[in-house]
């Protein structure tokens, strides 16, 4: 393919799931079959270019794709009257090609999923299935959005539409209602996911608007591939404030992350996102939105790391992302070890890898945060695919039993799922290992060892404040490690292992092939994508070039990042936490099951802890009171009583009845003046017309001749009189 | 001048030709117009007495496969039948019935004869053989054939008989059904090659016969000409049952066998068309070194593709006539509608091979337009079963049905 | 000679010509038609317009002039053509047509005076079938008339078989 | 070459018979044979004055085509327009369809 229409396959990548959106939304969203048949296909053409691009880049090379990224960019909108353009495109360079290729896949594998979740072509078919399809579609074509965007804004512009279908999917059983109050309702949930999220957004918007003040382009290249730009932003100091100001941006940009990627402390919209339906969740979890946050600043990092040297003393941006991200790994471990459901457990391991990944970014490990973000899509993806096929299976049994008030999602309903849904255990238990980072085999211990190692080699070769940040991460990481692991155990030991603990799970079956396909699928990658991740030097060997990926990805920097020497002691500290974690759980909950009506072993040993912990530090609760409540009281006694009754109002009445009295008047002059004018003149019309009719005479021929003879009389004296 | 080769022997023979016109004097101007005269001559000749081996070829496969053994008196085995028949012909009376419109009626059978022979203008015989390289070879092709629908109005309508007429525009309405397909799919070669004229398009086939790249094309075209010569199945032309004997009723002696000619030219020269559309023309191993075997190449290719043609017309049964058209309208036109759109994205998905592009170079073309076309073949047959087994439901269900109705009449 | 050639197919084009606005006989006027289409073509030659020539064949004497000789054979009785071909009002007719002939002769004689030979014919460019071919798609030049041009048949098509259909239902 | 005055007055030749045959003829296939013979005339104009003037752009060419586009549409509605006359009326004599007069 030549590459003038290379260039134009980037921002051809998110126009077949928009294309696939307008399409069901308008077209055919009573045709069921037709509805996730478009959708599906517009994934696989998104996955086609997707592919496509990948297999031109790495026939390229890495260095050229860096420096020559295909894509391309036109004039968008004029600046400063038609003198500047603001400059709209897209382009694809390294880290581009690696979100190429995993997000249409998991896209792909949730999309098509879907269509057995769904319930199609049974009697549990739901009843806006078009719609649903819709918006995937409408999601899909957000992210890839964002993944090709080739500059903030358009970057921001998928940002946004995603933050959108996250709303409308997450409300999607809009209508669902629980019989305990309390409960979060689908419809509570979107609506916090949204205004979550909006807060870290207005604060990423800042940061774009003081971008664009400073440096007068959004474009990466132009910003993050010129180190005088860069130098530029990391030396001058924001006036007024001891920092720089590609600090004061990096941070502005972090708090969207904060905000879409779930970090503390605006981290409670993700758990309660998982009232939307499964495919939903991993949609969010893996592929799209939380991947979003990351992938940004991954993108962002040479802005956010400006100034820094590898080793050196880290940036403002930095610190924050190396405290939070680990303080949130470790947060959200601890959270998910107390909960029964089982999507919320998930959700919180997810906010827990988000935090991972932050961190690493924190002590500068780019790559490794980029790798880890593939490989987590992968398994979590596959994990809350298990999972709603485990629901699945869970509410078969529940209409099998005719039992509609035992909790379907809580794991301690479950139990023994094991020989009823073999190719789901047998998923869920690589998606899981690899969740927890069982060496050697899964790719979750790739990615994850690779921080670990970085931030050991942070702690020990980090100068200025690296060491201490590294120390942070690193201990706060492994424990957070250890607590994955063991967790991971017990969903696992409870879901599948033991014996059925109620009517549901006794009578729960295997999901339909459409629903298993893409779990075995997600589970091929959930082993293999680490593989393109092995250090270089690993155990001290030395294998040659085989670290794919970072010498891929690593392109991308304008400085390419060195590999970091093989160190015992991060990689024994990983293997140890896992097996202990691994470990502690095997003894807890699969060498002895939980029988049915036993309460869950780790309540006794913990006490009070576990109560909070269950209530997840009650943050829903000091939330609700301190920001929720006030707000609701301004906008009922302030703005709804005194202006908008008062002031807006009794302006509107009074400038209605003014009008209605001048029209009075007006009536008046219309009907007397203009209607008899208008009168008057149709009759003589009328009059004329009688007059002329009689010259016609219906012959066609005899109209076209004779006026042909006065053309040509005219023509005549034309030439023969009047020039003369 | 070169020496004489018998390899480039076409060649060899006009360089002798030229030399001896123009040691007797001639200017080249007439030269000129000689040479072309003689090539008008020649190509005219062609047919014609291709037409006398076919006629006694298709005679003899004919009566094989109706398990008998065809003409075998005149020559060895009946090879010289053709002679006396033709003698037969010509000395036969040519009676012109009365209150016929003499001018059209004279004019019509000639006509039908002429349109098929001027497509022999623009056919390379070897790779320097045609005679006029045309630009527009392809669309000259399509113009000269439209004649022949003339041929057969002018001659239903003139012979002032209702029969003839009747047959004449049915002859049309299959014609003209058929020309829109055909003319399709033609656009095909033309979009793989990148030019009009045939002779580019033998020469584009160097890098694959375009019957691999598009073999739905190639069935179209020729499921369309087999229709557009008006042979089984499509001889709805001379249904004797229906219409006694088409069109040509009232003609007899030597105008009759005019039309008659012209079907038998017709049948192999598309045949010819088709070779060279599909077949890669003159091509051939060894033709590069000697263009001589061109000729022969593309004689073998389009005798192989007539042999077919005579196949199916001693196999299938005709079709009523809006099954003919039906088949058209319904199926082949919008079939090459598509094949025209998808081959044309699939030809621009792939950059098209330089002249001396590798094997390796040439697979992904060769691969993404085969594909396709598989592709569009199983998607065809899949829309096909559905309609057929709806069709089929109809039936059973109209079946049923019928001997309630029947009892209630009775 | 291609002043004897351009004479032949002149003569071939006004004589068809003639003989469609003349013959009483509408067959026979197709058929004139024909031959004056054929003639016309024949001057596209002589113009180097081979691709207009196979065009004007294919369209006009492969479509067109069948779908007239059709049309004439179903809105007429086969052998009764002979009824009165023109008008009350030829003379008019001819009349009319005569001076528009005059008056477009005086302009042509303006600018192009008839007696001067055709001398430095300027040449033709390399291939002006695929020149012709490029500007119809493209963007600077006449994509978008063809385009409408596509619509234009289209909404043709549809429009006469729907005018044309036979209605059942009254 | 032919001078182009002489193409030119061919044309309006062929076009001045195809307008009488317009104004003259009674049947209305006849009229638009004869208005099929002006869209030729106006055709042979385009393309002489293509060979003449600009022969390096495809300028009459493009229009030619265009012309032949509608002359196709048009008689192919124009042919649709007078069967379905016929079929109400069992003639087509133009200076009978008078339908315009009040």
């Amino acid at each position: 393919m030549d590459r003038e229409l290379l260039n134009l396959l980037p921002i051809l990548v998110p126009i077949p799931p928009l294309a696939a959106f307008f399409l069901i939304v308008l077209f055919t969203n009573r045709v069921r079959w037709l509805s996730h048949t478009i959708a599906v296909l517009a994934t696989i053409i998104s996955l086609g270019f997707g592919v496509v691009l990948l297999v031109n880049g790495l026939s390229m090379g890495a260095h050229d794709l860096a420096h020559h990224p295909i894509g391309n960019t036109i004039e968008w909108l004029p600046i400063d009257g038609f003198s500047n353009w603001l400059q709209m495109g897209a382009m694809t360079d390294p880290l581009t090609m690696g979100m190429l290729f995993f997000v249409p896949t998991a896209i792909f594998c949730i999309i098509f999923y879907s269509i057995g979740y769904m319930g199609y072509g049974t009697e549990h078919e739901d009843r806006d299935y078009s719609r649903f399809f819709a918006f995937l579609s409408l999601f899909a074509a957000g992210m890839f959005t964002l993944v090709v965007a080739d500059n903030l804004l358009l970057l921001f512009v998928g940002w946004e539409v995603m933050g959108l279908c996250s709303y409308l999917l997450i409300g999607f059983w809009y209508d669902k209602n629980y019989d305990d109050p309390d409960k979060t309702t689908p419809r509570q949930a979107a609506v916090k996911a949204f205004i979550t999220t909006r807060i870290g957004d207005v604060i990423m918007l800042l940061g774009i608007a003081y971008l664009y003040t400073q440096t007068g382009t959004l474009s990466f290249a132009a910003i993050l591939r010129d180190e005088q730009v860069l130098h530029q932003l990391a030396t001058t100091l924001v006036p007024g404030m001891g920092i720089s100001i590609a600090g004061l941006i990096g941070l502005l940009l972090f708090a969207g992350t904060v905000g879409k990627s779930a970090q503390f402390p605006l981290h409670v919209w993700l758990p309660d996102a998982m009232e939307g339906p499964t495919p939903v969740s991993a949609m969010i979890h893996s592929a799209a939105m939380v991947s979003a946050g990351v992938y940004m600043i991954v993108r962002m990092f040479p802005l956010l790391s400006a100034g820094w040297e590898h080793g050196g003393p880290p940036t403002a941006p930095m610190v924050a992302m190396g405290l939070i991200g680990a303080f949130t790994a470790l947060f959200a471990s601890t959270i998910a070890l107390a909960q029964n459901d089982v999507k919320r457990v998930l959700a919180y391991s997810t906010i827990a890898q988000l935090g991972y990944m932050v961190a690493a970014l924190g002590i500068g490990a780019y790559i490794a945060a980029a790798f880890h973000l593939i490989t987590h899509a992968f398994f979590k993806a596959l994990l809350f695919l298990g999972s709603g096929s485990i629901i699945h299976g869970m509410e078969h049994g529940a209409h099998h039993a005719n039992d509609h008030h035992t909790d379907a999602q809580d794991m301690l309903n479950m139990g023994g799922l094991r020989t009823k849904m073999p190719w789901t255990f047998w998923t869920f238990l690589i998606g899981g290992l690899a969740l927890s980072g069982l060496p050697l085999v899964t790719a979750g211990f790739w990615s994850k060892d690779e921080i670990l190692a970085e931030s050991f080699y942070a702690m020990t070769h980090g100068a200025g404040g690296l060491a201490p940040l590294g120390a942070w991460v690193f201990i706060l990481l492994a424990v957070s490690a250890a607590l994955t692991a063991f967790y991971t155990m017990r969903q696992i030991g409870l879901i599948f292992w033991g014996k059925p603990r109620t009517k549901l799970s006794k009578h729960a079956h295997e999901s339909s092939w459409t629903m298993i396909l893409p779990l075995v699928i997600l589970a091929f990658f959930a082993i293999t994508a680490g593989w393109m991740g092995i250090p270089d030097d690993f155990m001290g060997l030395e294998l040659g070039e085989i670290n794919f990926f970072h010498h891929f990805a690593g392109a991308s920097l304008v400085v390419h990042p060195e590999g970091i020497t093989f160190n015992w002691i991060p990689l024994l500290t990983s293997v140890f936490v896992v097996l202990l974690g691994l470990g502690g759980g095997y003894l807890i909950y699969w060498k002895e099951p939980v029988k049915a009506g036993e309460p869950d072993p780790l309540v006794k040993p913990l006490g009070r802890l576990y109560t909070v912990l269950h209530n997840k530090y009650y943050f829903d609760e000091f939330y609700q009171a301190a920001f929720v409540e006030p707000t609701k009281w301004v906008a009922a006694k302030v703005v709804y009583e005194w202006m908008d009754r008062g002031i807006i109002d009794g302006i509107l009445h009074f400038v209605g009845r003014t009008t209605g009295g001048i029209a009075t008047y007006v009536r008046l002059f219309d009907v007397h003046v203009i209607n008899g004018g208008v009168d008057w003149l149709k009759d003589r019309f009328l009059d004329g017309a009688r007059e002329f009719r009689t010259i016609q005479a219906g012959k066609i021929q005899e109209y076209m001749w004779l006026s042909l003879l006065i053309g040509c009389a005219f023509a005549y004296l034309l030439i023969f009189v009047l020039s003369r | 001048m070169d020496s004489f080769e018998i390899a480039n022997l076409f060649y060899s023979i006009g360089q002798v030709w030229t030399e001896w016109l123009t040691n007797l004097g001639l200017s080249p101007e007439w030269l000129s117009f000689t040479n072309k005269a003689m090539g008008a001559v020649l190509l005219t000749a062609l047919p014609v007495m291709i037409v006398c081996v076919t006629i006694m070829g298709e005679r003899k496969i004919i009566g094989r496969f109706q398990d008998r053994l065809g003409p075998n008196r005149v020559g060895p085995c009946g090879v010289l039948q053709t002679i006396p028949d033709i003698f037969k012909l010509l000395t036969k009376e040519i009676i012109t019935p009365t209150k016929v419109d003499k001018v059209m009626y004279n004019l019509a059978p000639m006509l039908s004869v002429v349109s098929v022979i001027l497509i022999w203008a623009v056919i390379p015989l070897a790779s320097n053989v045609v005679g006029v390289d045309l630009e527009i070879g392809a669309l000259y092709f399509v113009a000269v054939s439209s004649f022949g629908t003339l041929a057969v109005l002018m001659a239903g309508w003139s012979s002032n008989n209702k029969y003839a007429l009747i047959s004449a525009f049915r002859g049309v309405a299959q014609l003209v059904s058929y020309e829109v397909p055909l003319v399709l799919t033609l656009l095909i070669p033309v979009l793989l090659a990148g030019t009009m004229r045939l002779n580019g398009i033998v020469e584009a086939q160097a890098q694959g016969w375009y019957v691999l790249l598009a073999p739905i094309s190639m069935l179209i075209f020729f499921i369309s000409s087999t229709a557009e010569v008006g042979r089984s199945p499509f001889d709805l032309l001379e249904a004797d049952s229906e219409i006694v004997a088409g069109f040509n009723i009232e003609y007899s002696g030597m105008r009759f066998a005019m039309f008659f000619l012209g079907e038998f030219i017709h049948a192999f020269t598309f045949c010819g068309v088709i070779a060279t559309l599909f077949f890669g023309g003159w091509r051939g191993p060894f033709v590069d070194q000697a263009p001589a075997l061109g000729f022969l190449y593309f004689l073998i290719k389009m005798f192989a593709i007539y042999f077919v043609h005579i196949w199916i017309r001693i196999t299938m049964p005709r079709l009523r006539i809006d099954h003919m058209l039906n088949l058209s309208w319904k199926f082949l036109i919008p079939l090459s509608l598509v094949n025209l759109v998808v081959m044309s994205l699939a030809a621009k998905l792939v950059q098209t091979p330089a002249m001396d592009a590798t094997l390796w170079q040439l697979l992904p073309r060769w691969g993404i337009l085969l594909g396709t076309n598989m592709v569009m073949i199983a998607g065809t047959f899949m829309i096909l079963g559905t309609v057929s087994r709806r069709e089929r439901h109809k039936q059973e269900a109209a079946r049923v049905l019928e001997p309630v109705a029947s009892g209630i009449q009775g | 000679m291609t002043y004897v050639v351009f004479g032949l197919f002149g003569i071939l084009t006004l004589g068809g010509g003639i003989l469609v606005v003349t013959s009483r006989n509408l067959v026979r006027a197709a058929a004139s038609l024909v031959l004056s289409f054929f003639g016309i073509a024949g001057l596209y030659v002589l113009l180097e317009a081979g691709f207009m020539a196979a065009a004007q064949i294919l369209i006009y004497i492969g479509a067109i002039a069948i779908l007239i000789i059709f049309a004439v054979m179903l809105t007429q009785r086969v052998a009764a053509g002979n009824r009165v071909a023109m008008n009350s009002q030829w003379p008019w007719a001819l009349l009319v047509s005569a001076l528009t002939f005059a008056l477009l002769v005086y302009i042509i004689n303006i600018v192009w005076p008839l007696g001067i030979r055709a001398e430095n014919v300027p040449v033709l460019a390399a291939d002006p079938t695929r020149g012709l071919g490029m500007a119809l798609v493209d963007w600077g030049q006449y994509v978008l008339p063809f385009e409408v041009a596509s619509i234009l048949l289209l909404g043709a098509m549809v429009g006469s078989i729907f005018i044309a259909r036979e209605q059942h239902d009254d | 070459m032919v001078p182009l005055s002489w193409y030119l007055i061919t044309s309006a030749l062929l076009f001045c018979i195809g307008l009488y045959g317009v104004f003259a003829r009674r049947n209305a296939v006849a009229v638009l044979m004869s208005i099929e013979l002006m869209l030729n005339a106006v055709n042979l104009n385009l393309v002489a004055f293509w060979r003449f003037q600009t022969p390096t752009r495809p300028v009459g060419l493009a229009f030619a085509v265009f012309v032949l586009v509608v002359a196709a549409a048009e008689a192919a509605v124009g042919l649709a327009l007078i069967l379905s006359i016929y079929r109400q009326r069992k003639h087509i004599v133009v200076e009978d369809l008078d339908l315009l007069k009040l």
